[in-house]
């Protein structure tokens, strides 16, 4: 049975390159999809995980406002009862040039399960997925998830 | 239905007095004062002339962060160490979506915190007052670039505020940069802003108005670009604008971008009324860059080299940082050099490219089979047809994030490396136009014995910030 | 005289002993071991292997330090972080002078203080061992890169250390690299060199060799670098060379960098027997750079979209800290994946220019008249000839340091910013091609108001590094 | 009457573009050069400046090797009683991306009387000279001598 993700770019944020390649790969790989597009409040990305039983949700942003988006969102997703999800985040987190050290631990410190830079290639978060809900590896994964994740 | 005709006087003067409620900087914005204003600066700031009497490329950066001594220091930082010609203002994310209060917050944790929590210059919230500071400060034309699909208020603070050139359109701001704007209203939002651009320009305050050409940046068949460019040239040119950038984003074949820069230019005279000034402005690649600086140097290199082979009025540069996020003014204006190097060193030579005119035809001839179907459909009204054709997918834009748009069309890299269709939806070529398209992607999927297929898309996309042009499938794949 | 003959094994042994006196570490040179040596190496080691079999151009760097450890850490940065597929030791100045005791000094003094005091790898003083740890801890093919007029001794322990190519020639290490070296004695030098290459090529080792196509880097008229690369072609070919790559250094001009990349491939193919493997080699951009690294970023990207177009088997890349010094080992890398993205992003397009055919054809037939005056000198000895044509001017550099040529060529850049000849001197060109190049600068000195004057040949020399590639005269200036 | 002042490029070092240019400058700018050429020993700069009586002694280096080739040369200049000549010294003077700062300090205390980079044009030199060797300004000149020389 496939399992269910949540895909979207929150905020004003409509950079839709990237979670268009997200969606196909994800797809390829065998998970449910969701793909909620760009511009998502965090009561859609809530909603959508609460309506379609997700075992993920996966929130995209590179406009540099993540931080700002994000402001509450774990605690939400608590409020709605899926304080127990698994979160990721990924693209170009901070404006400017920022240490990816610093940006990783601070969206951790927000509650999201793990932090991709814009540098992730998708086989890497399906592969840390399948670490992170338990899913036996199959043959079409190709490189490994990177240690520092 | 919105239609293409000129909005009254009092019609302009109603929205503008509605607006004015939105933020409390609306209320300092008085039209005669501000005319006043624009006629007191001295000709090195008034855009449209420097742009118009160029005698070569002229280069300019984006740039934009919250505070405004931060912002003198970045344009003056990119006008010195850059020897930019023209300079921006690029507004942030929350403005573009007319968050005023969103913007405040950002603006003032960043005046706090000293970093950049915001990514642009939130022009409203600094008002005519703060705008004013920033063009006297700045030795130089300033435009303001951003995103907005609805930039009427953007437009009369900054108007007000000593901008003489503004960035955008009904369609380049809407499909590629929102989700659920309407475009008809779109339109109607920047028929107001090019009427208050027409109304400043008749007393004798030339605005420049400059369609966003790249749209998604990426992947755009050069057809599609200019199609949208034609139509936000003609409406802005009703509505009273008199100076008119075109834009086109590079899509990395030298051989295509240098024809789509010459339909570009051959068809806006073509199509936009004498009376108005046509200008062209090139983008360095709008796309996924390299991350790495000395790739990325790569590409702005060969985004330099075309600019000086086609010829543009002027040119967006990149800077290596591009990938990562906003750049360092340094890496900013390093770009600017890097580019200005290969253009100047490349001016005078006598460059001419085989195969120029043929692929220059057949962008026209496509562009032309667009700008009709959006003519047709509207019974001669290009606001009216725009719409419709948008909704029935004959005119569309790749990757568009827009509800907008039908998003149908797929673009990929032929065996040359040349942007063509390979999923049309309804797009409104004709049946000749797109049996080129696809016997050149024919060719390619023989030469990479696979099928054509959105694999070959995300390849594309990819390839340029992998090293590449075009997305040869890795060892291994087929 | 000296004669264009094929020395002997005698003669070869004869010198050979001889020069195992000059520095301690050549006594542990042995042939025939060596031979077993280079047979042991895998095939990714083997340079002339490695570069005539590859399908597109290759990229090597410049780069030499004092010490061992330093030099294979550089060359792993280049090799990993600089994707070099092909990999440099450049020899210090003392070496080239033949300064052992100097360079030994130089070393010694880097060991102690850690400092690079040399401006190279001093491979005679690492000896023959020092020079096989190099090889074996890089894992790639490694040239050795100099400008030493006597090399003799370089050769053999080089050789006998592993390396499998080697730059240089007799005219083209001596005319640009010294003042005092006898141009008769230097060809003799480098028939040892060569013949000691042959030799290996001879058991089985192809040696690679490398004429030093830039020459002075300044200007350099193509016919004549041409012309030296056929000369010293034919010198290493008689000794026994079989694979020769030829040289040329990038003058700025498009097209006419084109043309002479393909004049070159062409008349090296004519004039060198069959049995020698002829590759091509481009040389960015050698003449002063812009002493900032974003315009020098620029200058290399003209370099990589050249190659591009020319297609030559290998490329030297530049670094952005050209102007400054010996670069870092980043600017370095980041100089070579500059290259490579350009390269890779233009490689797959067809790109065709006008004017191509014309200046190919131009040069083509001026390289014809400087070979065949210097073969006519030596009543077809092309060793001979090469003395006289050089003591006559027949053949000349412009901005030659050596006492061996004449030094009275001036190169001027015509309106379109191709290299022409503006002092002729007693250079064996014939009266028409005399012709075209004093009407092509006859334009340009119209355009420019003033006469032809080593003025212009000045403003020339640095306009690159400003920021142009024609050295027009500054405002107020004529 | 014309000033005399030599000109060369020290060491092995065979770099003659700068010093061909400088030449030519010198020349136009009134003064009598006498240009040594490339690959120039300290030998021979001190006498060509003792058998032409030369007020100043121009030295270029551009390959990197300036320390080592330098070393000594104001002695010797003293010992051929030369010890009050004006001496500059020019080009690329050490190997590497160095401070020029620090270059300029280390020249400075081998005893040249001023120290130019790269980046030097003639008419600065051509100033400098003229400070040095108080010659009266004539319209001829164009730029200002740097202030950091
Ligand atoms: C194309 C582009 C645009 C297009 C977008 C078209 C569209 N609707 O999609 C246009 C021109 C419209 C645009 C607009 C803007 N852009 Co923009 N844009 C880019 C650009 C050049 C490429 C993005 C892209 O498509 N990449 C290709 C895709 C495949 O890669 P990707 O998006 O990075 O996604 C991959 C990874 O990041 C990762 N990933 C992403 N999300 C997630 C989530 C998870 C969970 C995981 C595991 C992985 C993951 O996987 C993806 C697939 O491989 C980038 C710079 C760059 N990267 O080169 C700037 C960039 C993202 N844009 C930027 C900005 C600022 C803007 C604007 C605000 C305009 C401005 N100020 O200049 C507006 C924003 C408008 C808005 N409301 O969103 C900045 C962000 C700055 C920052 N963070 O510091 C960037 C970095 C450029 C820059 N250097 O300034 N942009
Ligand atoms: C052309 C060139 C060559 C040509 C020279 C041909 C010739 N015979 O002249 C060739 C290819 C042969 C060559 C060889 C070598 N070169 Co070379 N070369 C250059 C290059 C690219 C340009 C030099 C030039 O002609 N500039 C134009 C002239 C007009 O400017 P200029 O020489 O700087 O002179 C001006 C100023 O410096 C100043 N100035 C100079 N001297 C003086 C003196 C005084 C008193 C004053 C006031 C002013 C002054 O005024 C001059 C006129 O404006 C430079 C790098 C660069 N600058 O871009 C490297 C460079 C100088 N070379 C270098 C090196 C190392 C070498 C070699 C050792 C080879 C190697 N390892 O790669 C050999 C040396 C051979 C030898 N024995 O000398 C290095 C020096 C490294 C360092 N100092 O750290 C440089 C900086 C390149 C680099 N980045 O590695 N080179």
């Amino acid at each position: 049975m496939p399992r269910t993700v949540i895909l979207g770019v929150i905020g004003s944020d409509a950079h839709v390159v990237g979670i268009t390649i997200l969606e196909q790969a994800f797809d390829a790989a065998g998970f449910d999809v969701v793909n909620l597009g760009v511009q998502t409040s965090q009561e859609e990305f809530v909603e959508a995980a609460l309506a379609r039983d997700a075992e993920a949700v996966l929130v995209s942003s590179l406009y540099g406002h993540a931080a700002q988006d994000c402001r509450g969102f774990h605690e939400r997703l608590a409020e709605a009862g899926l304080g127990d999800l698994t979160t990721y985040i990924g693209g170009n987190l901070a404006v400017g040039q920022d240490d990816p050290e610093e940006t990783r631990e601070r969206f951790e410190a927000m509650g999201f399960t793990r932090v991709f830079d814009s540098e992730t290639e998708p086989e890497e978060a399906i592969e840390a997925l399948r670490v992170d809900l338990e899913i036996p590896p199959t043959e079409s994964e190709r490189d490994p998830v990177r240690a520092r994740t | 239905m919105v239609r293409d005709e000129k909005l009254s006087e009092s019609e302009l003067r109603r929205v503008a007095d509605d607006l004015r409620g939105d933020w409390p900087t609306a209320e300092a914005v008085d039209f005669r004062e501000s005319v006043e204003y624009h006629e007191a600066l001295p000709p090195s700031k008034r855009f449209a002339e420097v742009l118009e009497s160029a005698d070569r490329p002229l280069l300019q950066p984006r740039a934009g962060v919250p505070r405004l001594d931060d912002q003198v220091r970045l344009l003056t930082h990119l006008l010195e160490d850059g020897r930019a010609d023209l300079l921006p203002t690029t507004i942030d994310s929350y403005t573009r979506d007319n968050e005023y209060a969103k913007a405040q917050e950002g603006l003032e944790e960043a005046r706090e915190t000293g970093e950049d929590t915001l990514n642009g210059f939130p022009a409203v919230n600094h008002g005519v007052d703060g705008c004013r500071e920033l063009i006297e400060r700045i030795d130089g034309p300033v435009e303001v670039r951003h995103g907005t699909p609805d930039a009427r208020l953007l437009a009369m603070v900054t108007f007000a505020g000593g901008f003489q050139s503004f960035e955008g359109g009904p369609v380049s701001y809407n499909i590629p940069y929102t989700k659920r704007r309407d475009l008809a209203e779109t339109i109607e939002h920047w028929q107001f802003v090019d009427r208050l651009a027409g109304l400043y320009t008749e007393f004798g305050v030339r605005i420049n108005r400059e369609p966003f050409g790249p749209l998604t940046g990426t992947l755009v068949p050069p057809c599609i670009a200019i199609a949208v460019m034609l139509i936000e040239g003609l409406l802005a040119a009703t509505q009273g604008v008199r100076s008119v950038t075109l834009g086109y984003g590079q899509v990395g074949n030298l051989v295509q971008d240098v024809a789509a820069l010459r339909a570009l230019r051959a068809l806006g005279e073509e199509y936009l009324p004498d009376e108005v000034a046509v200008t062209t402005v090139f983008h360095e690649w709008m796309g996924g860059f390299p991350p790495d600086e000395a790739r990325a140097n790569g590409v702005i290199g060969l985004g330099g080299a075309t600019a000086a082979v086609a010829e543009p009025d002027k040119v967006i540069t990149k800077s290596p940082q591009e990938f990562r996020g906003v750049p360092t003014m340094e890496a900013n204006a390093a770009g600017l050099r890097t580019t200005r190097q290969l253009i100047d060193m490349l001016a005078e030579q006598e460059i001419t490219l085989d195969g120029v005119d043929d692929e220059q035809a057949f962008i026209e001839r496509s562009t032309r089979c667009l700008v009709d179907a959006v003519l047709e459909r509207g019974d001669g009204d290009v606001a009216a047809g725009t719409v419709r054709a948008f909704e029935a997918g004959a005119l569309d834009v790749p990757f568009a994030p827009s509800e907008s748009a039908k998003g149908a069309v797929l673009p990929a890299r032929d065996d040359d490396g040349r942007v063509r269709i390979l999923e049309f939806g309804d797009l409104a070529l004709s049946d000749d136009i797109r049996e080129t398209h696809a016997a050149r992607l024919d060719e390619r999927a023989t030469t990479e014995q696979r099928p054509c297929s959105f694999r070959m898309v995300a390849d594309d996309v990819d390839a340029i910030s992998e090293g590449r042009l075009i997305g040869r499938p890795r060892e291994g794949e087929s």
